[in-house]
């Protein structure tokens, strides 16, 4: 290793808030990378699972019917 | 040859394979980008002459190098949708277009961050930067484009024709905005060459590239997989599938 | 039957001219739109004279490209509008040179009125007579490459109900190589240091448009038309 | 006999077609070899995909349609748009029409369109002519064409009585010199010849 102590790390001899922030960015933007299309799959899932229950004329089990 | 090129073609075999590729691609590109990050943060020496600024050069290379070949990954699956029409280059056309773009904002913006220190600004006109600027705008051309149709299907086929005629551009482009760089270079900053990197830092740098393709393959592959399925949302398959997942 | 493709390519572009000159005022518009951007420069900039001319090649050349890109839209419209684009695709010939000929027809329309009024507007700017026929060559030979480049976005776009602003983002990044080499051209007469060079790039950026833009505009028209 | 018309004297042939738009089957496995001398009328209910079946036909739509068409002679196709230009007058809008077929002599043009009776129109801008006047326009190509393929949209729509009956002559002409026509049209045709009519429901031609 490089550096020698933790705050060595952080302050990367003055470039530390250069640094990190362009890391913390790219986590954030890859991590929407990778999240977003996964939710979509998963919001996607939901409601397609929702029609296909409404479309059978299901009524929620314990529900009082509704107008 | 052929059997392959035609279970590409059908849905439910791509969203079964992607899943189970996915299933070990996505952690080992996790560990990678965390294992090439933490070699060339902590266990590189520092440029001698840019100090440690320099070491966000290990993420904004491979986003760079990984932008831009992926405009050339989705001007091939346009091609092979607009000549064999297959529906599945389509949805491949479509899901690259804002990883690239994503991938082009983290070159962008590290680039930024990474002239701050070096250059003195935020900003400079410099040759790669700026080229990185208008691959942005080609990206998110194809984007808006593929928005503007209501017809997904035309979408495709129109942005997979602006993704060919920017395949063509793209070098033309390069190669005129770097000699319009060095016509009005300032003639105080290089960039370090290639070539002269030491290959202590060389290693983490290539390793990172490989991290970052595989994750633009995982990006790749979890779009495909919520667009196949909005898709083919009428098919039996989609419908047993949510049929499945909701039950859960 | 059919008409000879040169035939045809030549019918089109005198129909396309015909439509054109029936209606001069849209025809000044282009340049019009050129004056009035060159005279907000001044305003923008100041009236200094050396300013302005130190600023010239490039504010003319980037006026000349505006002007280039707000008539793309309007290639194809019409046609499409009124069901002639269908039945040009119909048409036996070719497709590649029927779009060539549509280009064509544009670029006489509007970039080469622009060139020959160049000189005019580089005297309001003062730039130094000089550089004048580099601009005004510069531009004849980069509004070619403009109009072939509009093209593909004026297909592409041709069948959406708002093309307009959509147009300027998927082509402007193709318009910068010949925005460098057209302002450098300029620039490089204004220092004095041949033109040649710079003219031959655009010459050569021409002969690629001319090869394979009209492929990308005929599958664009195809696309836009199957709705 | 049979076997020689089947091959030689195909104009148009279509295998299984369908089309889906909106997760809604509008027709399919549509067959059709259409000969030199058939008339076809495509019937169907408003919005049962007629005009998308005539565009596949012509080969404008080409994405998103199942099945093979295959056009054996040069065609003309007329649409719902009479691709009439405004600032042009009906006899440059035809001498210029841009469907592509050799130049056509001037007598040629000012008989075709004393035929849809725009005698005295030609060379009146069109953009001074009605909607009417410009469909009229767009039929006098039926009276210049040497295609012997036509699909026409709704030929008649905004034509009057007197009209139509030019039109069927001219039609039935057509048939009589070998030629094959395929149509969609809300009002019945009188047509002192056979008509087949294909019902985009079933697919049956008959």
């Amino acid at each position: 290793m490089y550096f020698e102590s933790l705050a060595a790390v952080v302050q990367m001899e003055g470039h530390g808030a250069f640094v990190w922030s362009a890391y913390f960015i790219t986590i954030g933007v890859i991590v929407f990378m990778v999240y977003a299309p996964r939710r979509r799959e998963k919001r996607f899932l939901r409601q397609l699972e929702g029609q296909i229950r409404r479309s059978e004329g299901g009524s929620p089990p314990g529900a009082s019917k509704e107008v | 040859m052929w059997t392959l090129f035609h279970k590409f073609g059908s849905p439910p075999w791509l969203y079964r394979l992607s899943g189970s590729i996915l299933r070990w691609l996505l952690p080992i590109t996790v560990v990678a980008l965390v294992a090439g990050s933490v070699w060339g943060l902590l266990f590189t020496a520092p440029d001698f002459r840019q100090g440690n600024s320099y070491r966000i050069i290990y993420i904004h290379v491979p986003a760079a190098v990984v932008a831009l070949a992926g405009y050339y990954v989705m001007a091939i699956a346009g091609a092979v949708s607009l000549i064999w029409r297959m529906k599945m280059a389509d949805i491949a056309m479509r899901a690259c277009a804002p990883i690239g773009a994503a991938l082009t904002f983290i070159a962008l913006v590290t680039g930024s961050i990474w002239g701050k220190p070096t250059w003195g600004t935020w900003w400079v006109w410099d040759a790669r930067i700026t080229s990185m600027l208008i691959l942005l705008f080609l990206y998110l051309g194809v984007v808006a484009l593929y928005e503007a149709y209501e017809n997904k299907a035309l979408a495709a086929k129109a942005c997979a024709v602006l993704s060919l005629v920017g395949t063509v551009n793209i070098p033309i482009i390069y190669k005129s905005v770097d000699w319009w760089y060095s016509l009005h270079q300032p003639a105080s900053i290089k960039f370090t060459g290639g070539s002269t990197i030491d290959p202590s830092m060389l290693y983490p740098l290539l390793f990172m590239i490989l991290a970052f393709y595989a994750l633009f393959t995982c990006a790749l592959l979890l779009n495909m997989r919520a667009e196949i399925l909005q898709r083919e949302q009428r098919t039996a398959w989609v419908r047993a599938l949510a049929g499945e997942r909701g039950g859960n | 039957m059919p008409a000879s493709a040169a035939g045809f390519c030549f019918r089109l572009v005198r129909r396309q001219l015909v439509l054109g000159l029936r209606r001069p005022v849209e025809l000044g518009n282009p340049l019009l739109f050129f004056a009035m951007v060159v005279a907000l420069f001044p305003l923008g900039l100041g009236p200094a004279p050396d300013t302005l001319a130190d600023f010239a090649p490039g504010i003319l050349w980037i006026v000349a490209l505006l002007s280039n890109l707000l008539t793309s839209d309007a290639v194809f419209r019409s046609d499409l509008e009124d069901g002639s684009l269908e039945q040009l695709l119909l048409a036996p010939q070719p497709l590649y040179f029927s779009a060539l000929a549509y280009v064509l027809a544009h670029w006489l329309l509007t970039g080469l009125l622009l060139g020959l009024a160049s000189p005019v507007f580089a005297l309001m700017l003062g730039l130094a007579p000089t550089a004048i026929p580099a601009l005004a060559l510069s531009l004849l030979l980069g509004t070619a490459v403009l109009s072939l480049i509009g093209g593909i976005g004026g297909a592409l776009t041709v069948g959406l109900k708002r093309g307009g602003m959509l147009i300027s983002l998927l082509i402007l990044p193709f318009y910068m190589p010949v925005l460098i080499f057209g302002s450098s051209a300029v620039q490089a007469a204004l220092n004095g240091n041949p033109a040649g060079p710079y003219l031959a790039i655009l010459g050569a950026l021409l002969c690629i448009s001319i090869a394979l833009a009209p492929l990308a505009i005929a599958a664009g028209l195809r696309i836009s038309v199957d709705t | 006999m049979a076997s020689e018309s089947a091959t030689g004297d195909v104009l148009l042939r279509a295998r299984e077609l369908g089309l889906e738009r909106g997760g809604r089957q509008l027709f399919s496995g549509i067959e059709l070899a259409l000969q030199r001398g058939q008339l076809v009328q495509v019937e169907g209910a408003n919005g049962a995909g007629k005009t998308s079946l005539l565009r596949i036909l012509a080969g404008l739509s080409r994405y998103g349609f199942s099945g093979s068409v295959e056009r054996f002679a040069p065609q003309l196709f007329l649409g719902h748009q009479s691709a009439v230009k405004g600032l042009l007058t009906p006899r440059e809008n035809l001498a210029w029409h841009v469907a592509g077929e050799a130049g056509f002599s001037p007598e040629a043009i000012d008989a075709a369109l004393a035929a849809v009776s725009l005698y005295g129109y030609e060379d009146v801008p069109s953009h001074a002519l009605s909607a009417g006047q410009h469909r009229r326009v767009n039929l006098a190509r039926l009276f210049l064409t040497r295609a012997p393929l036509w699909l026409l949209d709704e030929p008649f729509t905004a034509i009057d009585r007197a009209g139509v009956a030019v039109l069927e002559a001219r039609l039935l002409a057509h048939l009589q010199q070998g030629g094959g026509v395929l149509l969609t049209s809300h009002q019945p045709i009188a047509v002192a010849y056979p008509l087949l009519r294909l019902d985009l429901a079933t697919g049956a031609l008959q």
